[in-house]
């Protein structure tokens, strides 16, 4: 849990949020989930083995019904490992969740939800190949849009540094490094 | 009658056949950009086909956590040149939602009109490029770059640039836009509406058009919802949903407007929802002019350097090829810790191989045309 | 075969209609005032210097890292019997075009409102056969707005027509 | 056994080979015309202006790309076949040219007046597809194999509409030599007597020169170009200048079986001018026609394009042919002819808008938003 915002510090969250709370709440009895409120949604965390149930249970129950995957993607928090964040939608009934999974950097590693929500396939693998965590089971693991036959450079990292910038302008400019 | 045209006989038991594979792109006239797919073909039949993207990504979402807020700006224009408004609007969008700005009423209004606007531009230019692949030699692409035209110098006039605006700031827009701007739209409109006729009676009716489009590249509401489509190719297969209505942003619930869902999902249908579309942007357009009143543009208290608390925020819009969202993380400062956009093209590219399996080679083409890719949206 | 008609009847009124091409190389379509095309440096005709003082303000917010500014003390300065007030002055200013995004940010971020947009013609057609003929020096980036051969339009941020209209009313009327 | 040429006499032979010559001579110069014709018309079409910086109004337009093409280097891929590949362009280029020996021009200009004119035409001018698929299977291409297999496909389809077609009106005619079809419509051209022929014919003739909507073969946005994506320089400008030549002289034997050439509305006795400018003005509207179909219609897609030769077109000629044989046989008046084709044209339409699946029906227009009324009731 890297990230608690404190709640009276937002002003503008949309709506109320107990509905949907309570809906969540109903679709996913029996799994570890930690709430947190975001400045439109709501955000739930469940823990990694509990993914796939936790999607699945979110789709089919007949409240929640999130059939839609609006975005797929992972946040690099450094020391603190990665989060990997589903933003959720359902067409019919209209409301949004996000829900987060927490990863410490030993084990990038959680099972995919492309079973669940084909959308996620593309995804996945962006966030595959950008932040170097496994998606277990994937059917098509392959980069998206790195070449190939990179497979240990991931680019969306803090670690990873910007490319030089190819300077121009020191040529022909005639100045030292003692004139600066 | 048409069961009767398109009859074919089962060729595979006679022969021994072997599937031929073509490579279409990355240079390609119909890829529309740097975009490659290898298709497995059966004769003239799709067997299979794979798509490789990522010859145009510039790691825009990498750059955004190095820039401050007013500097991402310049790069959110560049992941959806065709719609530019449309993803700066999501980029301060969500920086306003983290850093609490009221927007004042007529930057709202101006943002609304700019961004419809945009998505006409955005529209015409699918309506020309897709006349294109199906065939038409040049006259749709001209019409279309005709009516682009007026708009895009219109855009000129209000921002200064004719593709990448950096016109929407957090907090509003930069400047205010010219005396004479609502006579200019009204302008505009007028040769849009003709440019729209024009297309109406060049494509809509015409029989060879329509025996080529209707039927071909055909999917479902139920796979159109999981592939994560959006915008009119999802509404195009009948999923009434719409982020400008579900979930109002701007002024957008003020006004009287439809949303177009299409029956068949088609390639048809994904034009001809976007036709329909034009005609709505058209009425949404009129309506915010005649609610454009004077007012400041930006907050009375604008900080010289932005700086937003910590916080996430995951804000979409509704942009001409589908939801263009941006997940924003802060984590207190002048620049965001992650910006991740969630482009449309790639989730709607996504559906390709469902849509295209079984077809024709020539439809392959034109269904790539009809869901209307960028490919720097796509790979941003 | 109705459709198909329809198709033609409309590409025939098309073409009794006035072709739309603007012939670029022999006519040049007139520009808007805030057309924006690359940044170039202002030229202070009252005192004749430059209005920039090398403050490398734009310098640090350009998002492409296009600029590289030297400043150095200004020989015109009133201490030194001059009749400027600048007490530093630019002294080398490199703009590299090819890599320019054209934002605006350095024209906002100005403090002596020294930079602009170039917003003529001259601004647009800057091909050249090698990229490095894009990296401006100070000259080329003072010359246009030393021979007056440039509309300033520097924008105000949040700059509403009501203060345009009261302070330059006689300019808009002008422009317009 | 000599003949007269310019108040010479020739072997027949040498006579034929300096009229041949005569005419390809000039046919390139028209051809270079047609080009910056068709550039011009269609920019018209597009609402734009076409060439206008290469000499006057851009005339020379076409000059110039032709230097530009011979200046070209003319390149032939590794692994391209060198034989089929080379001498594809002159088995698509000389075929179209052979045709031009029936074409009455005007009155007594012309290379040779055949008899089986018509017969000669069809036969020689499909020897051309043998060109296109050696192209395809020379370039060792994928796209110009599809190409080539589509033209040779969509050629020998179209062939056979083509020729009952021209069939028909030969049958009214009562003759296959050209002439002598020119000859009989000095009062009536026959396109009146021959409706469903004529569209027939024009829609074959499409199709036999690779124009939209059948332009399958070359299709730039699907295939790029077919079987001549890997020419370049002078032999691709062959390819070029052979659709161009198969344009024209379409234009004008279509012109002599169904406008009636250079002789209707004034005949033959107003001399040579008019009759110039008679033969031009017809294949000129034959062309036009060509070009503004071109501006606007789509592309069919093989089955469709293959299924129209043979499941539509195809049975109607079948029926203008025994209708024609019905009015022959039984004397019938020739106004029968008029009544009857402009019926099965009708019914020829009437079967073609049938390939469509369902009519322009508006779309739905979901009402105002759900969510929204509530939130503004409440």
């Amino acid at each position: 849990m890297t990230t608690e915002p404190a709640e009276e510090q937002f002003t503008n969250q949309i709506g109320d949020h107990t509905e949907i709370w309570s809906i969540v709440d109903n679709a996913l009895l029996g799994i570890g989930v930690t709430r947190e409120t975001g400045f439109m949604d709501v955000i739930i965390s469940v823990e990694t083995d509990e993914i796939v149930e936790a999607s699945r249970a979110l789709r089919d129950d007949e409240d929640a019904n999130f059939d839609y995957l609006r975005s797929l993607t992972a946040v690099d928090n450094m020391a603190d490992g990665m989060e990997v964040v589903y933003h959720l939608y359902s067409i019919s009934k209209k409301h949004n969740v996000t829900v987060k999974v927490f990863l410490s950097n030993e084990s990038l590693r959680l099972p995919t939800v492309t079973s669940i929500w084909p959308a996620a396939n593309w995804l996945e693998r962006e966030v595959a190949e950008m932040f170097g965590i496994k998606f277990s089971g994937h059917p098509d693991p392959r980069n998206l849009l790195m070449p190939e036959e990179i497979d240990d450079t991931f680019p969306l990292r803090k670690d990873h540094p910007l490319a030089e910038i190819e300077v121009l302008q020191g040529e022909g400019m005639g100045y030292s490094g003692e004139e600066l | 009658m048409v069961e009767v045209l398109s009859q074919t006989s089962d060729r595979s038991a006679e022969f021994e056949t072997q599937d031929l594979l073509l490579n279409v792109g990355p240079q390609h006239p119909s890829t529309h950009g740097v975009f490659r797919m290898v298709m497995t073909v059966d004769g003239e039949v799709v067997r299979d086909v794979i798509p490789y993207i990522g010859y145009l990504h510039r790691g825009a979402e990498k750059l955004c956590e190095t820039m401050d807020f007013r500097q991402g700006i310049g790069f959110m224009d560049r992941t959806e040149y065709l719609a530019a408004f449309n993803a700066e609007l999501s980029y301060v969008m969500a920086v306003e939602a983290l850093a609490d700005l009221e927007v004042p009423e007529r930057a709202q209004w101006i943002r609304m009109i700019l961004s419809e606007l945009n998505r006409l531009s955005s529209h015409f230019m699918f309506l020309g490029a897709f006349g294109v692949d199906t065939g038409v030699f040049g006259t749709p692409f001209i019409y279309a770059w005709r009516e682009r035209e007026a708009l895009i110098d219109l855009f000129e006039e209000v921002s200064g640039d004719r593709m990448m605006y950096a016109y929407f700031r957090p907090g509003g827009v930069a400047w205010d836009v010219p005396i004479n701007f609502v006579d200019r739209v009204k302008e505009v409109l007028k040769s849009s509406a003709q440019g729209i006729d024009d297309f109406d009676s060049l494509l809509s009716e015409n029989e060879i058009f329509l025996a080529r489009t209707q039927g071909v590249g055909a999917i479902s509401a139920e796979r159109a919802i999981a592939l994560g489509m959006s915008g009119p190719s999802l509404r195009a297969s009948g999923v009434d949903m719409d982020i400008r209505r579900d979930e109002p942003y701007l002024k957008y619930d003020e006004l009287e407007w439809d949303v177009i869902t299409g029956d068949h999902g088609d390639v048809f249908d994904r034009y001809y929802c976007r036709v329909l579309e034009m005609r709505e942007s058209i009425k949404i357009i009129s309506q915010c002019l005649d609610r454009l009143a004077p007012g400041p543009i930006l907050p009375e208290k604008m900080p010289r350097m932005l700086r937003t608390p910590p916080g996430e925020v995951y804000l979409r819009t509704e942009a001409p090829r589908g939801e263009y969202g941006v997940y924003m993380v802060s984590r207190g400062g002048n620049r965001p810790y992650r910006c991740k956009v969630r482009s449309s093209c790639l989730s709607n590219l996504q559906a390709l191989h469902e849509l295209t399996v079984g077809e024709y080679v020539a439809d392959a083409i034109i269904i790539l045309g009809s869901i209307d890719i960028v490919l720097s949206e796509v790979d941003r | 075969m109705r459709g198909i008609a329809k198709s033609m009847a409309r590409t025939f009124a098309v073409f009794l209609r006035k072709p739309v091409t603007r012939d670029y190389p022999s006519y040049h379509k007139p520009i808007p005032e805030r057309d924006r095309a690359f940044p170039l440096l202002l030229w202070d005709e009252g005192i004749d210097e430059p209005f920039c003082t090398g403050c490398h303000a734009c310098e640090r917010a350009c998002p492409v890292e296009c600029m590289t500014v030297l400043m150095k003390d200004n020989p015109n300065h009133k201490s030194l019997d001059g009749t400027s007030s600048r007490r530093k002055i630019i002294d080398k200013f490199w703009i590299d075009y090819a890599r320019c995004m054209r934002c605006n940010i350095c024209v906002e971020v100005c403090n002596f409102d020294a930079i602009a947009m170039n917003n003529t013609w001259e601004g647009h057609e800057t091909s050249v056969y090698d990229r490095q003929d894009l990296v401006m020096d100070l000259q080329q980036l003072l010359s246009q707005s030393r021979t007056g051969n440039i509309n300033e339009w520097v924008p105000v941020l949040g700059q509403t027509n009501e203060t345009v209209s009261e302070a330059d009313a006689e300019d808009s009327e002008v422009s317009n | 056994m000599s003949v007269e040429l310019f108040g010479t006499s020739f072997n027949p032979w040498a006579d034929a080979a300096i009229r041949l010559q005569l005419v390809v001579g000039f046919m390139t110069v028209v051809v270079m015309g047609l080009i910056y014709a068709e550039r011009k018309i269609l920019a018209r079409f597009h609402q734009r202006v076409g060439p206008q910086k290469t000499g006057p109004r851009g005339l020379l337009q076409s000059v110039a790309d032709a230097v530009k093409l011979v200046g070209k280097e003319d390149l032939r891929p590794a692994a391209a076949d060198p034989w089929t590949f080379e001498l594809a362009p002159y088995f698509v280029f000389i075929p179209i040219f052979l045709g031009f020996v029936i074409v009455p021009w005007v009155q007594d200009w012309n290379v040779r007046l055949l008899e089986l004119g018509i017969l000669y035409f069809v036969a020689i001018s499909s020897i051309s597809i043998v060109g296109w698929v050696m192209a395809g299977w020379g370039s060792d291409n994928r796209y110009a194999i599809i190409g080539a297999l589509r033209a040779a496909a969509q050629g020998i389809s179209y062939e056979l509409p083509l020729v009952l077609a021209l069939l028909s009106a030969a049958m009214i005619a009562g003759s296959l030599q050209l002439d002598k079809i020119v000859e009989f419509q000095s009062t009536v051209p026959l396109i009146v007597w021959q409706p469903l022929g004529f569209f027939i014919f024009f829609v074959a003739a499409l199709a036999e020169l690779n124009r939209t909507p059948f332009d399958i073969p070359v299709g730039e946005s699907e295939i790029v170009g077919g079987p001549f994506v890997e020419y370049s320089g002078i032999r691709w400008s062959m390819f070029f200048l052979a659709e161009y030549a198969g344009m024209l002289i379409m234009a004008f034997v279509g012109s002599s079986v169904f406008l009636g050439g250079y002789s209707w509305p004034f005949g033959e006795d107003f001399g040579l001018p008019l009759q110039i400018l008679l033969a031009a003005g017809k294949g000129g509207l034959f062309i036009f026609l060509i070009f503004w179909v071109r501006a606007s219609v789509p592309r069919l897609r093989i089955d469709q394009l293959m299924g129209y030769s043979w499941k539509i077109l195809l049975p109607f000629s079948f029926l203008q042919i025994l209708i024609n044989g019905f009015v022959l046989v039984y004397g019938l008046p020739h106004i029968v002819l008029l009544i009857t084709g402009v019926l099965s044209l009708g019914l020829l339409f009437w079967v073609t808008e049938g390939i469509v699946q369902r009519p322009l029906e508006p779309r739905r227009r979901r009402a105002r938003p759900t969510i929204v009324q509530e939130a503004e009731v409440s």
